[in-house]
């Protein structure tokens, strides 16, 4: 029988799930090979678990959702946040900052009217996590890595190592060295080292990579022009949910 | 004779982007009541976009929705080029239209094959669609895919591009990569042709209405980054009188601001509505296409939206493909400008409809105050309207017809739930 | 063997000989950031009148007086010689177990790299024996000897430049950049023979040859003197403290092992369709510094990043020796330039030679 | 680059059948598979390919002397030996073998021999333990000491009591924990070797097993007296190749795919004493 699989959504652009669609060339092999028995945004035809993989897309913002995503964790075997949002609570994860902006007491203003909790959160936070899969959004070829090593039983292809590492493989000469400020070396690999093919530096949307060293990065920015509190405000972004980043955005 | 009652309730909408559910309820064959809400939780966007850089509101806007990124990304850097009293020209604002074509077609070829032609076809999904008609999902898919490629050529992926800056681009694309695009457009044409000649054969409930549409307009374009607004009832503003006449309410069951134009009230925007504005500007390709199936502007049937979405897919095709081959490459991939205090406002046609943006910059050209006024939220009063239109003509049909017919009357839209919760305010009106 | 000189028309007529004899053509070339190697179709997408200005973590283009003048691009020959990524063998799932071969490098036609200098040679000869794979013997190197250097160079140090040693190319241009730019060429197998007598050329004057030769010459005795490899050698022998200063640098990115021409760590990972009825195994481009590189169940062998530099630094200067009867440093500086933060391996073993011998 | 010679193709695994599958513990089994062992040296290694699924370095465990043949004793720690453990009779797996280098058996003759195996460490030096018995004159004392966390997770164990019941050979078993009605000696297995009866300069000692372990029993045998060049031990490293291709388990200068597995311990102290993390 072929495995049942479930995609969840929480606070999110859809982004991730629509990764699922837009693997146009393995879409209909893979609905061939799994059972895609739960994914509201495609499907009318809804079912219950148990499900063998679960994948599930946004942050925790409600108090609904912290519900709903431990019965979802009671019914999948294996889990798999996909995305930013799932993974690192996502760029709604700013909200977290209390020192970010006006609009944490837009929240707060009639916290009455809101279903809506203080903070954004990952998946993770809240019930143990199988496979993640990071990106804003995340890696097509990732999540199709993820679908076929679950179904023959392999670990997923899912390097924890920085951008530069594909950067380099790509043949993209780097950014950084050639004056652009870049987060690639505290990032964790994932999309194939995209915005350094574009003239532009990574803005670090699969968080941070394992041995991430943002106090040595920091050298690296003012050495193109970029003082520190520029690469406190370049990690604020869609991964700014990450322990590693905020911890570094506190230390800069 | 005790009266009848009839709810008709769908928790949650399947087969549409975001969160959203419907309700309606007749008594006595009279329709009582008639709600499309929207319970996706807000993430705030326009709060958190203050204090950040204006150059860094194309990504983050992106992120509101992962089915459009593009109109994001379009209509945030129109603004900001407004603020600073720039406008992109000439190649670099052909090479933004060529992805949105991209956008329109992906999207369109998703909302027609995957997501809306299984209601007409009697499936509940494009997955069973394609167990019986395998041969017309894998041309929609292949539709779907010269789509993202033209997005993820030009803007690096398929969603949440990262190439699109105020001022234009960080990187041209080469000749080669646009010959390529060129090649996998002309692949795909016929099937964008076959396309309208398909969804023209589906069964269409007989419904008709006139509403006041709405669209962006740019001088001899059929509309997708726009310059003024117009609307069928007169209306003819540049996009930054946009809150001089439209106003967005906050509704108590929803997580999101409807809008309505003021003093009128309820509007469509979207593909019907770029048709029956601008059908004279279509591609000679998708206006032939468009005469074949029979389709004339003012198209008042809101079920005929599939094929209208199937035309500006064909035209999107051959917009493209003029594109490429008049392009040549400008100097520099984005023009300078000086970044400075000031206001700036920017519309663009996103798949499902105007996409308004406005912000406030300090300064240091910094985000003081954002407004974004997606589609889906403005054309919400117009679903519920042809919801209770619907009902009313179909009242006789048993439960689960009838549910089928209104959630297919919903999905004539489109709807983007994820685009209509970005909102900043709340006042949740809990009765 | 005689020597002959080259205009600028004369190169371009050498170029012209290579295309003709259907070579595909690699060679310094505006890439944008940058100048480095890559695979050219036409002359006039080389890098002519282009130089880098690089240092620690630095790279800028500039112009150059020279024709060819760009030192420490990030590419070596090593991506045409171990490519970033492969599948080496291909499966499918049968009846009974299943089928499967190896995948075996089709040839894309004969390569001729111009315009690489002494220590991309010695990289590809260095990298040649720890992959068992020479380069293609149709392939042909046509050599710049260097008559300047960048501030990161250091082939004296490694005996690797800036002379190209006999038998080390097929042909070995100079250039002589003055007012008008010359080159004086030397061919140094029978193919380069073959080669320059298709190409506009004339006999080089005694004058020319002695300048070209002395200016090599004053590379050599100009570079500053690294560390001694021998001393590097024996002080990184044996695995010592003393890395958490670099590691405190030290991003573990990675970017110094994939600019390396000698590096070769691969991984081979596995891919099925969606149905796992096919497999292919894929070798792809690995390096000591990302986690994955020593893992065993249970974490990695070398955690923190101290560990993994130091393991790269031993290994390319001290333990290569061991294995392949060669230093796996070659002194192109290219990990010093291309580390985004600047750290100078002559630093470092310089350091841990000092460690070693305060130890004594 | 000379295409022909591609090594790559020393990538390429042969297939073979899987003839019997016998359990040893809760997570570890050993697999009969048809084809022998091309001549296989005791302590050298095979890469098993499960399909579509990966490679593990897996120890050839069985009777050196069969030729129609090989065993592998695998216990599942992941996804790869999870799948090789799997397998029921009749299943096909990759092979290529045999890698590395063996124990030093001819060395050992005349002398005494002394083998220390903790855990999953027994399988390797099993081909040592058969090849011994069948040429059981060729040696002086032989004695195996065999260490486990508990009495469930003892390899082999009706062999093991075969070999207990022999008169030429000494075998000490210990485990970690005394669970499951346990009554014999507890402890780790290092605590046994400064017990045995062995002529120090006339012994070969054979270790294989957890790193530390193999630490603390060399420590342990040098102190008895084993000269360390008499000591060899097994490394293990990750190994994406086993042809010296991938760099992966490099220990300092030695590849532990030719240069190991089985190295003398003096060629490894110091790499092993040093902490590398
Ligand atoms: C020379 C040698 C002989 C071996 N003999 C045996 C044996 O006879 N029986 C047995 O059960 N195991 C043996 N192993 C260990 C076996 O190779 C690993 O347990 C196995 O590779 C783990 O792979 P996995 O995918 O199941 O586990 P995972 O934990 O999923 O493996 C993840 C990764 O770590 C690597 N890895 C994890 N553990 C080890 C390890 N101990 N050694 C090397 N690489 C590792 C794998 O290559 C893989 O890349 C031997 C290892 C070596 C080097
Ligand atoms: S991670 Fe990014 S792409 Fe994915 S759902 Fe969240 S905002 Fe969208
Ligand atoms: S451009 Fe960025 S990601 Fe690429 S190598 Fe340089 S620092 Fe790393
Ligand atoms: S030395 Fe530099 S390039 Fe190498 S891993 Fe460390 S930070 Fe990266």
């Amino acid at each position: 029988m072929s495995p049942r699989v479930a995609v969840f959504k929480f606070a999110s652009c859809d982004g991730c799930q629509l990764s699922v669609l837009d693997a146009e060339d393995e879409l209909l092999a893979i609905v061939g090979a799994v059972d895609i028995v739960e994914f509201p945004e495609a499907r009318t035809r809804r079912e219950p678990g148990p499900y063998d993989v679960g994948f599930v897309e946004g942050s925790i913002t409600t108090p609904e959702d912290l519900e709903r995503i431990k019965q979802i964790r009671q019914d999948c075997k294996v889990l798999v946040t996909i995305g930013a949002c799932a993974t690192s609570g996502g760029i709604q994860a700013l909200r977290n900052m209390a020192d970010v902006g006006g609009y944490a007491s837009i929240v707060y203003a009639h916290p009455e009217y809101l279903d809506v909790l203080a903070t954004s959160t990952p998946i993770a936070d809240h019930v143990p996590v199988d496979i993640q899969l990071y990106g804003c959004p995340v890696s097509k070829e990732q999540l199709i890595e993820t679908i076929t090593a679950v179904v023959a039983g392999r670990r997923p292809d899912l390097p924890s190592h920085s951008v530069c590492v594909e950067c380099k493989a790509r043949g993209t000469v780097c950014v950084l060295v050639t004056g652009t400020p870049c987060l690639g070396p505290v990032v964790r690999a994932g999309c194939g080292a995209i915005c350094p093919s574009y003239q532009r530096g990574c803005y670090g949307c699969f968080g941070p990579s394992s041995n991430a060293n943002v106090a040595s990065l920091a050298t690296a920015w003012e050495a193109v022009g970029m003082p520190r509190p520029a690469l406190a405000r370049a990690l604020q972004g869609f991964t700014v949910g990450a322990p590693e980043f905020q911890e570094a955005i506190r230390a800069l | 004779m005790p009266s009848e009652v009839r709810t008709i309730e769908v928790g949650y909408l399947t087969r549409v982007e975001g969160e959203g559910r419907m309700k309606v309820v007749a008594r006595d064959g009279k329709v009582e009541e008639v709600v499309f809400s929207i319970f996706e939780p807000p993430r705030f966007f326009e709060a958190f976009l203050r204090g950040k850089h204006h150059s860094e509101a194309p990504d983050i806007t992106a992120r509101i929705c992962g089915i459009c990124p593009v109109a994001y990304q379009m209509s945030s850097v129109h603004a900001m080029e407004h603020a600073f009293g720039v406008s992109v020209e000439g190649p670099l604002r052909d090479l933004r239209m060529l992805l949105y074509c991209g956008e329109w077609i992906e999207s369109h070829a998703l909302h027609i094959y995957l997501l809306h032609a299984p209601d007409f076809l009697g499936y509940e999904s494009g997955i069973s669609l394609a167990q019986d008609h395998p041969d017309i999902v894998a041309m929609g898919l292949r539709l779907k895919k010269a789509g993202n490629e033209i997005v993820r050529v030009l803007g690096g992926r398929e969603i949440h591009p990262v190439n699109v800056k105020v001022g234009g681009w960080y990187r041209l694309p080469t000749r080669a990569e646009l010959d390529h695009l060129a090649t996998v457009l002309d692949r795909v044409h016929d099937d964008a042709i076959s396309t309208v000649a398909l969804v023209a054969t589906f069964p269409m409930p007989d419904v008709s209405r006139t509403l006041e549409w709405v669209s962006t307009r740019y001088p001899g374009e059929y509309p997708m980054l726009g310059k003024t607004v117009v609307s069928s009832a007169g209306l003819d503003i540049p996009v930054h009188e946009w809150n001089d006449w439209f106003v967005e309410e906050h509704v108590a069951r929803s997580n999101a601001l409807h809008s309505r134009i003021k003093t009128r009230g309820s509007y469509e925007t979207g593909p019907t509505a770029r048709f029956n504005l601008n059908s004279e500007l279509l591609s000679p390709g998708a206006a032939a296409a468009a005469h074949q199936a029979g389709l004339t502007a003012p198209c008042t049937n809101p079920f005929q939206s599939i094929v209208v979405r199937a035309v500006e897919t064909l035209h999107a095709v051959e917009a493209a493909l003029q594109i490429i081959d008049g392009y040549r490459a400008p100097a520099a991939p984005a023009i300078q400008f000086v970044e400075k205090a000031g206001e700036g406002c920017g519309a663009s046609e996103a798949p499902r409809g105007t996409l308004f943006h406005r912000y406030r910059l300090d300064a240091k050209a910094m985000i003081t105050d954002a407004q974004i006024v997606p589609p889906t939220a403005q054309n919400q009063l117009s679903i519920e309207e042809d919801l209770r239109l619907v009902l009313e003509k179909h009242i006789a049909e048993p439960d689960d017809r009838l549910r089928t017919i209104l959630e297919q009357s919903i999905r004539n839209y489109d709807p983007c739930i994820s685009c209509a919760t970005h909102f900043l305010e709340l006042e949740v009106d809990r009765g | 063997m005689e020597r002959r000189s080259l205009s600028p028309d004369g190169i371009r007529s050498l170029f012209v000989a290579l295309q003709q004899d259907g070579f595909r053509i690699v060679g310094p070339a505006p890439v944008t950031g940058s100048v480095t190697f890559a695979e050219v179709g036409d002359f006039d997408e080389l890098a002519i009148g282009l130089g880098l200005e690089v240092g620690p973590g630095r790279a800028r283009v500039v112009e150059s007086p020279a024709m060819f003048g760009a030192i420490g691009g990030p590419e070596s020959l090593k991506r045409w010689q171990h490519a970033p990524q492969r599948v080496i063998w291909a499966g499918e799932r049968g009846t009974n177990g299943f089928t499967g071969s190896a995948v075996v490098e089709e040839s894309s036609g004969p390569v001729a790299f111009f315009g690489v200098r002494a220590c991309d040679l010695a990289g590809a000869r260095v990298l040649a024996k720890a992959i068992r794979r020479n380069l293609d013997e149709r392939d042909l190197t046509i050599a710049l000897r260097c008559t300047s250097f960048a501030p990161t160079c250091f082939c004296t140090s490694m005996g690797t430049g800036p002379d190209v040693p006999e038998g080390g190319a097929d042909l070995v241009l100079t250039e002589v950049a003055g007012k008008t730019r010359m080159f004086v060429a030397t061919a140094a197998s029978p193919r380069g023979e073959a080669l320059l007598a298709k190409a506009e050329t004339k006999p080089a004057s005694a004058a020319d040859v002695d300048k070209a030769d002395a200016l090599v010459r004053e590379v050599a005795a100009a570079m500053p003197r690294a560390f001694d490899p021998a001393e590097a050698r024996s002080a990184l022998a044996a695995p010592a403290s003393g890395w958490d200063e670099v590691a405190s640098r030290c991003m573990a990115c990675g970017n110094c092992t994939a600019v390396c021409p000698t590096c070769f760590c691969v991984t081979v990972l596995d891919r099925t369709d969606p149905t796992a009825t096919t497999a292919e195994r894929i070798m792809r481009w690995d390096s000591c510094f990302t986690p994955g590189f020593s893992e065993m169940h249970g974490g990695p062998v070398r955690s923190s990043t101290a560990a993994r530099y130091r393991q790269w630094v031993s290994h390319k200067v001290s333990w290569w020796w061991e294995q392949f009867g060669t230093s796996g440093c070659v002194g192109c500086g290219r990990c010093i330039v291309w580390c985004p933060v600047g750290i100078d391996i002559r630093e470092e073993v310089s350091a841990a030679i000092e460690r070693s011998t305060a130890h004594v | 680059m000379d295409r022909a010679r591609d090594p790559v193709a020393l990538f390429a695994p042969e297939t073979r059948e899987v003839l019997a599958v016998r359990r040893e513990t809760a997570d570890t089994v050993t697999l009969t598979l048809a084809g022998g062992g091309r001549g296989f040296v005791p302590g050298q290694f095979a890469m098993v390919y499960a399909f579509g699924v990966g490679e593990s370095a897996i120890s050839l465990s069985g009777d050196p002397y069969r030729s129609d043949v090989v065993e592998h004793t695998v216990r599942n720690v992941g996804a790869v030996t999870a799948a090789i453990g799997a397998l029921k009779p009749g299943g096909v797996v990759g092979w290529r073998g045999p890698f590395g280098t063996g124990w030093p058996l001819v060395r050992a003759r005349g002398g005494d021999l002394v083998i220390v195996a903790g855990g999953i460490g027994l399988a390797p030096l099993r081909p040592v333990i058969l090849a011994v018995m069948a040429d059981r004159g060729a040696y002086r004392r032989v004695a195996l000491l065999v260490g486990a966390r508990r009495k469930s997770e003892l390899l082999y164990t009706e062999q093991l009591a075969e070999w207990r019941a022999r008169f030429d050979l000494e075998v000490e078993v210990t485990v970690d924990a005394a669970t499951d009605n346990w009554r014999g000696s507890v402890g780790v297995v290092t605590r046994l070797i400064p017990l045995l009866d062995v002529e120090p300069s006339r012994t070969t000692a054979m270790v294989c097993g957890p790193e530390v372990m193999m630490r603390f029993s060399a420590k342990e045998l040098l102190r008895l007296g084993v000269p360390s060049r008499n000591v060899f031990v097994s490394v293990e490293r990750n190994m994406k190749c086993a042809v010296g291709l991938c760099g992966h388990c490099q220990i300092g200068p030695l590849f532990a795919c030719h240069d190991g597995a089985v190295v003398p311990y003096d060629r490894v102290a110091g790499l092993m004493e040093v902490r590398e993390a």
